[in-house]
C-alpha cells in the first residue's frame, strides 16, 4: 500500500544488489537509525536504556551470531552461552591484564578468541549432523562453563568467581553512563549487522546456504564442507563472543560463569527460531520478542495480580512463555521475519491479495 | 585391594545410575523413533510426574509406602501422564505435523517451560522427600557398599525395558510403532493413524518419566533439578544413537560408569565437578571415530 | 542447416578397470571406457545398471575399490568431489539437488563459487574488489540465465518452480562453473515432450557453443540416439557395449539387456 | 551547434531528419538516457551521446555493405534498441527502413521483402534469420542479412550473413578511414526524403507500402508532443510491433523530437513485469490491453478478503462518481475530494502502482472503440487516458481528445496543423503535414487514397459534434440511410450494444428501411450468471435466449442505447425499434463470423432473410428451422420460435449527454 515501485527500475547491478533495493525501505531504515542514534538517547530514561535497550542489542548480536551458524549454515548449536562466556572472559582478562589496550581492540580480540574456540568445537560438524551435532555442542557449553568456574585464573582469582568489568574509558572519556554505554553498543551492533548482511549476500553466504540446503550437492559443485562450516562456526562465535563481552562491559557490569549457562543458549536459540532462521532482521525481531515478553508479562501481572506471590508469578510467566512459543511456532514456524515479509509483500501487492 | 574395591564400588554405582540414564534416554528414543521429534520436555515430564505423585500422596494422606492411597496416587499420576500425551498430540504435534525437526524441537522446549511452570505453579516449588519404602541401609558385598535403592531401581528399570521389548514385539500397536519408525508411508498404508501412534509413544514416554521421577525423586528429593536428568540422557543418545533402544541401554551404562569413574579419579586433578561435561566429551570423541553411533549402520551417501 | 562435424578431440577422461562395491554388493565391476574431448557421450542401461554410481565415481563422490581414472592426463584413484569440481568437472543430479532456500540467481551464483577469490573480510565489507567480483560474476550468471531462457524466474526461490524449470536451473548452476566435463544424470527425466526438446537444444548448444564435453545418463532412447556421439551401455554393473549409436542399437547384448533376456 | 547542416531545411527546424535530431540530442542532452533495454536482469542504458556513436558505427557499417541512398533495409524483430538504431543509421546514409512484423510467417515476409525490393535485412536472431533464408530465393535482391544475436548462428556459413557487432566494427574502421563521410551523408539528407516504408494490410487486398517522409513523421510527432507538453523526462515502453506506424511515432519520432528515453522489454513474456518496473509516464495501448488489465484487476480482487473488497468497491464507486470530474479539473464537493484523496492512498495509488501505471501522465488508446466502462475506470483512477484517431497514411495523429474535455464517444479535436472535413457521403477527409507521400509501386491505390490537393480519404464515416469533437461512427462504406433520410451506422449501434456485458454480438439493420432493428446474441456466461442469481432455471442457450426475463434485460440495454442516440441529432433517427434474440451464437464455423470474430454482415443478412423480414413486419414471433453445427462437428436441425420484441424509442433531445 505504501510502496510505489513502478518506476524504481535498476540500471546497474550494484543498485539491483543493494541491501534495500526499494527506496521506501531505505527511508524506513534511515528513520529507524536516526531514532536509535539521536532520538532514543534524548528521550529514554536509564531504566529503558540499561534494562531494556542494551540487553536487547546485546541479545540481538548474539542471536545474529547464532543465526549465521544455524539459520544460514544449517548447523544447530546449543553452545551459544559458552561462546558468549568465552568472549566475556576474554575481554575481561584482556582489559585487566593488558590495560593499555583500547576497549574496541579488546572486544575484537575477545571475538577472535571466541571464534577460535568456536572453530575447535565446530570440528565435529564435518562428521556429524543435525541433533547429534546440537548435542555435541553442549559439550562446549558445559566444558566452558566448568572451565571458567573451576579455573581461578580466568576470573583473575576473584574469590566469588564473579568478574567485574573495569570502569569504561575510551580516548580519555568516561563512558560508563547509560547513554554512552547504549551508544557504543549500538555502534558495534550496527557495524557488525552490516557486515553480517554483507556476508550472507555474497559468496561466503551463498556457500553457507548451499551447505545448509544440500550439503552433498554443495560439495560436488566445489564447496569445501569443512572449511565452510568452520568459517560459519568462527563468524558465529565471533559475534557471540563480542555479544558476551558487551554483556559484561555494558549491560551487567559483573557476571559469573553461570550467567552464560545452557539456559542462555536456549534463550538465544529461541530468539533465532521465533525471529526467523536465515534472516538478519529476524535476529532482531526474535531478540526483541524474547527480551520484551517477560517484561510485558511482568508488568501485566503487576497490573492484575498484586495478590499473587512472587514465585507463583514466575511460574505463571513460565507457563505463558512456553505457551506463547508453541503458539508462535504453530502460527508461523518460519518466524517473525517471515510474518514481516508476508506483511511487506501484502503491502507491495495491495490492494490485491496475491 | 581397597583401591580395587573402591574402583568396583564406583563402577557399580556408575552402572546403576547409568541404568536410570538409560531409562530417560529410552523416553527420548521412543518419541524420536516414532515421530522424529527430539523431545526436550522429557526432563520436565520427569519433574511433573514426580511432583504430581508426591503431592498426591500428601493430599490423599498416604501414611506409608505402598498403602492404598499411595497406589491410588500412583494410578492418578499414571492417568495424568496419559492425559498429557493426548493433550500434547492434540495441541502441539498435530498442528506442527510436517514441520522441520528443529521447529518440533523448539516446540518441545516451549513445552518444557510450560510444564515446569505448570508443575511448580500447581504443586509448589518446595523440595519433597519421597519414600518408596526401600531400606536405606547399604548392602555390603565383600568390601563394596551398594545402596539398595539403586539396586531396586536398576532391577525395576531392567524389568521395564524387558516389558517394553515385549510390548514392541508382541502387541499390534507395538509392531505398528516399529513400522512407523522404519517408514512413515508404510505405516500409513497399513492403516495406522499417526495420531494414535503419537499418543501411545508419548504415553509410554510419560510412564517412563513417571518411573524415572519416582526413582530420582527418592534419591535426590522431588524438586526442580529433576529436569536436569534430561541433560544426563543426551550424551547417552549421541553415544547410542537417537533411534536405537539397545543403544540407549548400553550407552546409559557406559555413560553412567565413565562419568562416575572420571569424577572420582580424574576430577580431583582438574578441579572437580567434571561430571557435567565429561560424558559429552566422551560421546563427542566417540562420534568422531564412529559417526553412526554405537549401533547405527554405516551410512551410504546417496545423491 | 548443414553442420560441419564437431571437432572431437583426444581422450579427456579415461575410466580404467573400475570396480565399486558397497559392503558385499557389487555396483560396478571392471568398467573401462573413455570420454573424448568435445563429444556427447551417453551412458545407458536398465535401472540399477550402475549408471549413477559411474558418474559418482567420476566426480569423486564414490571411491572405487579398484581401478583408476585418468583425467586430462593425470591418473588418480581417490579424489574429493570439490577437487573434481576445481578441475573442471560439473554435474547435475537425477533427483534435483538445488538449494531450495535460494533464488534461481543465487543458485547459479553458487556455481561460480570456485572462481570467486576475494577473501571473506572484503566480502563482509561488500566493497572494492569484493563488489567488483560479485558484479563480474553476476554478469556471467546473467548470460547463463539468458542462454537458458529463464529470465522471468531470476528471483524466484527455486522451491516454487515447476520441475522442468528446476532441471534447467540445475543445468545453469553446472554451467556457471564453466566446466570442461559436464556430467548430466537423467537431465530429461520426468519432462514432457516440449521440455525435453528444450533441454536437448540446450545440451547441444552447450556442447556446440562452449565446446563442453558432456557425459549423460538418459533413458529416452530417441533422445540418446539423436544427440549423442557415442554410447556406453552398462548392465548389472558391467559394460556390455560401447560405440556409435547405430552400432550400439544393433548390438545383440544390448537388445537382450533391454528386453530382459538371459537373466 | 548544427552549422554542419549545410542543406537548407524546408520546414522551420534545421534538424529535419532523425540523424540530425540525434546529433542535436547528443550535443544538447548527451548524458541523458536515450535507449534502455531490460537485458541480463537490469535496464541497460545508453545515453544520447552513446546512441549517436552506435548509430554512427552502424551507418558506416551499412555503408561498407554497399548501402546506397534509396536502398531499402528490412528490419525484423522484437522491439530492441539495436533495431531502432539500425533504422536511424540506415536513414542517416539515405537508406529506407522497412520494418516487418516480427510474427509474420515466411509468406507474408516474402511479399514485403520482394515488393519493397529490399537489399538488406537486419534480423534480431536465428528465428528471424531462418525465415529470411527460407524466402531468400524468391527475393534475389537481398544482398546481405545482418543478425544481432549470434546465438545458434555458429554454423551458418552463408557469405551474405553478417553479425551486427562485426558490422559495427567494420563501420568504425570505415569511419576512421573516411572522416567526414558520416557528416556529409547526414547533411545530404533532408526532410522531404522518404524516411520509412510501412506496409499496411488494409481491410482488403494485398499490403501497400506507405511511404512517409521525415517531415511527415517529425512535424506530426513534434506538433502532437507540443500540444501534449511532452518533455525529455518522459519514460516510454516500446512493446508494440516496430512495423506499426504508432510505434514508429511514439518510440522513435517523438523520442527524437523531444529527447525522451525509450525502453524495450526483456521479452514478450515479461512485458507486464517490465511495465511495472519501468512505470512509463507516456503510454499507448490498444483497447483490448486496457480491457484485459481491468479484467485481471477484477479477478484478482475477487480473491481478496471481504473487507478489502468492500473497501475497493466503495472507493471505486466514489471514483466513478467524482474521479473524472476531479481529473478534468471540474468542481467537486470538499468531502468527496477528501474521500477521493483517502481513496488515493488506500486504493487508487497502490492499484496503479501494482499495474505499473502510477507515473502515467498521458496514455492513449486507439484502433477501435473502447468500452465506456473501461475508459471511465482508468480515468476515474486519475489516469489521463485519452482516445486518439489516426492512421498510417497521416503519420498517426488526426484527432486527439483535449485535456479536460474527454468525451468517451468522440475522438476529440484535430491535432495542430491538421485539417479535417466531412465529405458529402459522410467520410472523414484529412489534410496535414503527416499525409504520406505515396504507396510504393501502387499509384492507383495512391490516387484512390489521396486527392491531388493532399486530402486523404480515411474510409471512416463521422461528423463533428456541437463542441467541435470528431465522432467516428463506422466505416464509410457501411454507413447507410434510413428511408427518412437519417444516418444509419450499423457498427456504431453494434458497438454500443456490445459494451453491455449481456450482449455478445449484435447485428443492426436499417439501410433503406424506415427504422433500425437488430439481432442480439446474448453472452452465454454473463447472462447465465445473471440468470442463476435471479433463480432462473434454463435448459440450454436457446432456452435462456428465449426467456421473457432475458428479453426484458436486453430491452433495457437497447433502450439505454436509444436514449443515448436520441441525444445525437445525426443519429437520433436510427434508434432500434424492434429486435430479436437469436437462438444460437453466431459462429465462425457456420460462416457467420470471420475468424477474427467480425460479423459477416451480408452472409447473415442472406441467411436470416426470413427473420429480418419478420423484424420489419408486425409479427411478434417467427418460427425458425436452422441448420447448426454441433461441437462434435455433426450438423443438425434446430426448430424454435423466436420472439420479436419492441423497444421504446425517444424523442430527439440535445440535453441528455449520456444515458444512465
Amino acid at each position: 500500500m505504501l510502496y510505489r515501485e513502478a518506476g524504481q527500475f535498476k540500471t546497474s547491478y550494484p543498485a539491483d544488489q543493494a541491501i534495500f533495493p526499494i527506496p521506501q525501505d531505505r527511508w524506513s531504515l534511515a528513520i529507524v537509525l536516526v531514532a536509535a542514534f539521536a532520538v532514543v538517547p534524548m528521550v529514554a530514561n536509564n531504566y529503558w536504556l540499561v534494562s531494556i535497550l542494551i540487553p536487547f542489542l546485546v541479545f540481538s548480536l548474539a542471536a545474529l551470531g547464532l543465526n549465521i551458524l544455524t539459520g544460514y549454515a544449517g548447523q544447530v548449536s546449543l553452545g551459544t552461552g559458552g561462546f558468549m562466556a568465552v568472549g566475556a572472559f576474554a575481554a575481561y582478562n584482556l582489559a585487566v591484564r593488558l590495560p593499555q589496550l583500547n576497549y574496541i581492540v579488546d572486544f575484537a580480540l575477545a571475538g577472535l578468541i571466541a571464534a577460535a574456540v568456536g572453530v575447535l568445537f565446530g570440528l565435529p560438524s564435518l562428521r556429524i549432523k543435525g541433533f547429534y551435532l546440537a548435542v555435541a555442542t553442549l559439550a562446549a557449553q558445559f566444558f566452558i562453563e566448568w572451565l571458567f568456574t573451576r579455573v581461578p585464573w580466568f576470573t583473575n582469582y576473584s574469590s566469588s568467581g564473579v568478574i567485574t568489568a573495569p570502569k569504561m574509558q575510551m580516548f580519555g572519556f568516561d563512558l560508563s553512563d547509560p547513554v554512552s554505554r547504549y551508544l557504543i553498543t549500538l555502534c558495534i551492533v550496527t557495524v557488525l549487522t552490516l557486515a553480517a548482511k554483507n556476508m550472507v549476500r555474497s559468496a561466503v553466504g551463498r556457500s553457507w546456504m548451499a551447505i545448509r540446503d544440500m550439503d552433498i550437492a554443495a560439495e560436488i559443485i566445489g564447496i569445501r564442507p569443512l572449511h565452510t562450516k568452520l568459517l560459519a562456526f568462527a563468524v558465529s562465535s565471533f559475534y557471540c563472543g563480542v555479544a558476551g563481552a558487551l554483556w559484561v562491559f555494558f549491560y551487567i557490569g559483573a557476571v559469573e560463569p553461570q550467567a552464560f549457562d545452557i539456559n542462555r543458549s536456549f534463550q538465544v536459540l529461541f530468539m533465532v527460531i521465533i525471529g526467523g532462521l536465515g534472516s538478519v532482521l529476524g535476529s532482531f525481531l526474535g531478540a526483541g520478542f524474547i527480551v520484551f515478553l517477560p517484561i510485558a508479562l511482568n508488568n501485566a501481572a503487576a497490573l492484575f495480580g498484586g495478590a499473587l506471590q512472587a514465585d507463583t508469578l514466575s511460574h505463571l510467566e513460565l507457563i505463558i512463555f512456553g505457551g506463547l512459543i508453541i503458539f508462535f511456532l504453530i502460527v508461523e514456524p518460519l518466524g517473525l521475519a517471515r510474518l514481516w515479509q508476508i506483511g511487506k509483500e501484502k503491502l507491495r501487492l495491495w490492494p490485491f491479495p496475491h | 585391594m581397597a583401591d580395587l574395591f573402591f574402583f568396583l564400588e564406583v563402577l557399580i554405582g556408575g552402572l546403576l545410575s547409568g541404568v536410570l540414564y538409560s531409562l530417560v534416554a529410552l523416553g527420548f528414543v521412543l518419541i524420536y523413533k516414532a515421530s522424529g521429534v527430539f523431545n526436550f520436555a522429557q526432563g520436565a515430564m520427569v519433574l511433573l510426574a514426580g511432583l504430581t505423585f508426591v503431592r498426591l500422596t500428601q493430599i490423599l494422606g498416604s501414611e506409608h509406602p505402598w498403602d492404598g492411597m499411595f497406589v491410588l496416587a500412583l494410578a492418578i499420576t499414571f492417568a495424568v501422564m496419559i492425559a498429557l500425551a493426548f493433550a500434547v498430540e492434540r495441541v502441539v504435534l498435530r498442528p506442527l505435523v510436517n514441520q522441520a525437526q528443529i521447529i518440533m524441537f523448539m516446540a518441545t522446549i516451549g513445552l518444557t517451560f510450560f510444564l515446569e511452570g505448570a508443575a511448580q505453579g500447581v504443586w509448589g516449588s518446595q523440595v519433597h522427600r519421597l519414600n518408596l519404602g526401600v531400606s536405606e541401609l547399604p548392602i555390603i558385598i565383600g568390601d563394596v557398599l551398594l545402596p539398595p535403592l539403586d539396586l531396586v531401581a536398576a532391577a525395576a528399570a531392567a524389568a521395564m525395558v524387558a516389558g517394553l521389548a515385549v510390548f514392541f514385539s508382541r502387541t499390534r500397536i507395538g509392531r505398528a510403532l516399529r513400522a512407523v519408525a522404519d517408514d512413515h508411508q508404510a505405516a500409513l498404508s497399513v492403516g495406522i493413524p499417526l495420531q494414535s501412534i503419537w499418543v501411545v509413544v508419548w504415553s509410554v514416554a510419560g510412564i517412563v518419566a513417571l518411573f524415572a521421577g519416582l526413582v530420582w525423586g527418592a534419591k535426590l528429593g522431588v524438586q526442580f533439578s529433576l529436569t536436569l536428568v534430561a541433560l544426563k540422557a543426551l550424551p547417552v543418545l549421541i553415544l547410542g544413537g537417537f533411534t536405537s533402544i539397545p543403544g540407549a541401554i548400553i550407552g546409559g551404562l557406559i555413560i553412567g560408569a565413565s562419568e562416575k569413574l572420571a569424577e572420582v579419579f580424574i576430577g580431583p586433578l582438574v578441579g572437580g565437578a567434571i561430571e557435567n561435561w565429561f560424558p559429552y566429551m566422551l560421546a563427542l570423541v566417540f562420534l568422531l571415530f564412529r559417526p553412526q553411533g554405537l549401533f547405527g549402520e554405516k551410512i551410504i551417501k546417496r545423491v | 542447416m548443414t553442420q560441419p562435424p564437431r571437432k572431437i578431440g583426444g581422450t579427456l577422461l579415461k575410466v580404467d578397470g573400475i570396480s565399486l562395491a558397497f559392503g558385499g554388493v557389487k555396483a560396478l565391476s571392471d568398467i573401462s571406457f573413455e570420454i573424448r574431448e568435445h563429444e556427447i557421450l551417453a551412458i545407458i542401461g536398465p535401472n540399477g545398471a550402475g549408471k549413477s554410481s559411474m558418474l559418482n565415481v567420476i566426480n569423486g563422490f564414490y571411491h572405487p575399490q579398484q581401478g583408476a581414472i585418468t583425467y586430462k592426463g593425470a591418473t588418480r584413484s581417490q579424489m574429493r568431489p570439490h577437487e573434481a569440481a576445481a578441475q573442471g568437472i560439473a554435474r547435475t543430479f537425477q533427483n534435483i539437488a538445488l538449494f531450495r532456500g535460494m533464488s534461481t540467481l543465487d543458485n547459479i551464483m553458487t556455481g561460480r563459487l570456485l572462481k570467486m577469490k576475494t577473501n571473506f573480510f572484503m566480502q563482509a565489507l561488500y566493497w572494492g574488489p569484493a563488489l567488483k567480483e560479485e558484479i563480474a560474476h553476476r554478469e556471467v550468471v546473467e548470460r547463463i540465465i539468458d542462454f537458458l531462457e529463464i529470465q522471468s524466474i531470476r528471483k524466484t526461490p527455486v522451491g516454487r518452480l515447476p520441475y522442468g524449470l528446476q532441471k534447467r536451473v540445475e543445468l545453469g548452476r553446472a554451467l556457471a562453473a564453466e566446466p570442461e566435463l559436464l556430467l548430466l544424470d537423467e537431465p530429461m527425466a520426468g519432462m514432457n515432450v516440449e521440455e525435453k526438446e528444450d533441454m536437448c537444444r540446450f545440451i547441444l548448444d552447450v556442447n556446440d557453443e562452449f565446446g563442453t564435453t558432456i557425459a549423460l545418463i538418459e533413458h529416452d532412447m530417441g533422445v540418446v540416439m539423436d544427440i549423442s556421439d557415442r554410447v556406453v551401455v552398462l548392465d548389472y554393473g558391467r559394460k556390455i557395449a560401447d560405440g556409435r549409436p547405430d552400432q550400439v542399437r544393433a548390438n545383440q547384448d544390448v537388445i537382450d539387456a533391454y528386453l530382459g533376456v538371459g537373466h | 551547434m548544427a552549422d554542419q547542416a549545410a542543406a537548407p531545411a524546408p520546414v522551420g527546424d534545421p534538424d529535419d531528419t532523425f540523424s540530425k535530431l540525434l546529433r542535436r540530442n547528443a550535443s544538447q542532452r548527451g548524458a541523458r538516457p536515450a535507449s534502455r533495454e531490460k537485458e541480463y536482469g537490469i535496464w541497460q542504458t545508453w545515453s544520447w551521446a552513446e546512441v549517436e556513436r552506435e548509430v554512427r558505427a552502424l551507418a558506416c557499417g551499412l555503408a561498407t555493405l554497399g548501402l546506397k541512398r534509396g536502398d531499402r533495409v528490412a528490419i525484423v524483430g522484437d522491439n530492441r534498441p539495436r533495431l531502432y538504431w539500425t533504422m536511424v543509421a540506415a536513414q542517416a546514409i539515405g537508406g529506407v527502413p522497412v520494418p516487418v512484423y516480427q510474427d509474420a510467417v515466411a509468406d507474408e515476409m516474402k511479399y514485403v521483402l520482394d515488393h519493397a525490393e529490399v537489399r538488406f535485412v537486419v534480423a534480431e536472431d536465428q528465428e528471424q534469420v531462418d525465415k529470411v533464408l527460407a524466402v531468400r530465393e524468391f527475393c534475389p535482391r537481398i544482398d546481405a542479412v545482418v543478425f544481432c544475436d549470434p546465438r545458434g548462428m555458429r554454423h551458418y556459413d552463408q557469405s551474405f550473413l553478417r553479425q551486427y557487432d562485426r558490422m559495427q566494427d567494420e563501420g568504425r574502421a570505415y569511419d576512421a578511414a573516411h572522416p567526414g563521410f558520416y557528416e556529409a551523408e547526414i547533411a545530404t539528407g533532408k526532410g522531404s526524403d522518404v524516411a520509412i516504408m510501412l506496409y499496411t494490410s488494409g481491410t482488403t487486398g494485398t499490403p501497400k507500402g506507405c511511404m512517409l517522409s521525415f517531415d511527415n513523421l517529425i512535424v506530426t510527432a513534434r506538433n502532437a508532443a507540443e500540444r501534449e507538453h511532452l518533455t525529455e523526462a518522459e519514460e516510454v515502453l516500446a512493446y508494440l510491433p516496430m512495423a506499426w506506424v504508432g510505434d514508429n511515432i511514439f518510440s522513435l519520432a517523438q523520442a527524437y523530437a523531444t529527447g525522451f528515453c525509450v525502453s524495450c522489454p526483456e521479452s514478450s513474456a515479461t512485458v507486464m513485469t517490465d511495465l511495472r518496473e519501468l512505470g512509463p509516464t507516456y503510454f499507448f495501448a490498444p483497447p483490448r490491453i486496457f480491457e484485459n488489465v481491468l479484467t485481471q484487476v477484477m479477478i484478482r480482487m475477487e480473491d481478496a478478503s471481504w473487507i478489502k473488497r468492500r473497501m475497493f468497491h466503495y472507493f471505486m464507486n466514489l471514483a466513478k462518481r467524482v474521479g473524472i470530474a476531479i481529473l478534468d479539473g471540474k468542481p467537486a464537493g470538499i468531502i468527496d475530494r477528501l474521500l477521493y484523496a483517502l481513496g488515493g492512498v488506500l486504493v487508487y495509488g497502490p492499484l496503479k502502482n501494482t499495474l505499473g501505471f502510477s507515473r502515467i501522465r498521458l496514455a492513449y488508446t486507439a484502433g477501435e472503440a473502447i468500452g465506456p466502462d473501461i475508459f471511465d475506470f482508468y480515468r476515474s483512477l486519475g489516469m489521463n487516458i485519452k482516445q486518439l484517431y489516426g492512421m498510417t497514411e497521416t503519420a498517426v495523429f488526426i484527432c486527439i481528445q483535449p485535456d479536460g474535455q474527454v468525451k468517451p464517444d468522440t475522438v476529440g479535436t484535430p491535432a495542430p496543423e491538421v485539417e479535417v472535413k466531412i465529405a458529402d457521403n459522410g467520410e472523414v477527409l484529412v489534410r496535414s503535414p503527416g499525409v504520406f507521400l505515396r504507396y510504393y509501386k501502387n499509384d492507383a491505390a495512391t490516387a484512390e487514397a489521396k486527392t491531388g490537393d493532399g486530402w486523404v480519404h480515411t474510409g471512416d464515416a463521422g461528423y463533428f459534434d456541437g463542441d467541435g469533437h470528431l465522432k467516428i461512427i463506422d466505416r464509410a462504406k457501411d454507413v447507410g440511410r434510413l428511408t427518412g433520410g437519417g444516418l444509419f451506422a450499423p457498427k456504431y449501434l453494434e458497438n454500443k450494444l456490445k459494451f453491455f456485458p449481456f450482449i455478445k454480438e449484435a447485428v443492426a439493420f436499417g439501410h433503406g428501411r424506415d427504422h433500425a432493428a437488430a439481432f442480439i446474441n446474448i453472452d452465454r456466461e454473463a447472462t447465465g450468471n445473471w440468470a442463476e442469481r435471479q433463480g432462473l432455471a434454463y435448459a440450454s442457450y436457446s432456452d435462456l435466449a428465449a426467456r421473457a426475463e432475458v428479453y426484458d434485460q436486453i430491452r433495457q440495454c437497447i433502450e439505454k442505447v436509444n436514449a443515448d442516440l436520441a441525444a445525437d441529432p445525426k443519429l437520433a433517427a436510427s434508434q432500434i425499434r424492434r429486435f430479436l434474440i437469436l437462438h444460437k451464437e453466431l459462429d465462425a464455423d457456420d460462416g457467420e463470423l470471420t475468424r477474427t470474430r467480425k460479423v459477416r454482415r451480408s452472409f447473415v443478412a442472406e441467411r436470416y432473410a426470413k427473420q429480418i423480414g419478420a423484424l420489419y413486419s408486425n409479427a411478434d414471433a417467427i418460427d425458425i428451422e436452422a441448420q447448426v453445427t454441433f461441437e462434435d462437428g455433426r450438423k443438425g436441425m434446430l426448430k424454435a420460435k423466436l420472439k420479436i420484441a419492441e423497444a421504446h424509442t425517444f424523442a430527439p433531445t440535445d440535453t441528455v449527454r449520456r444515458a444512465g
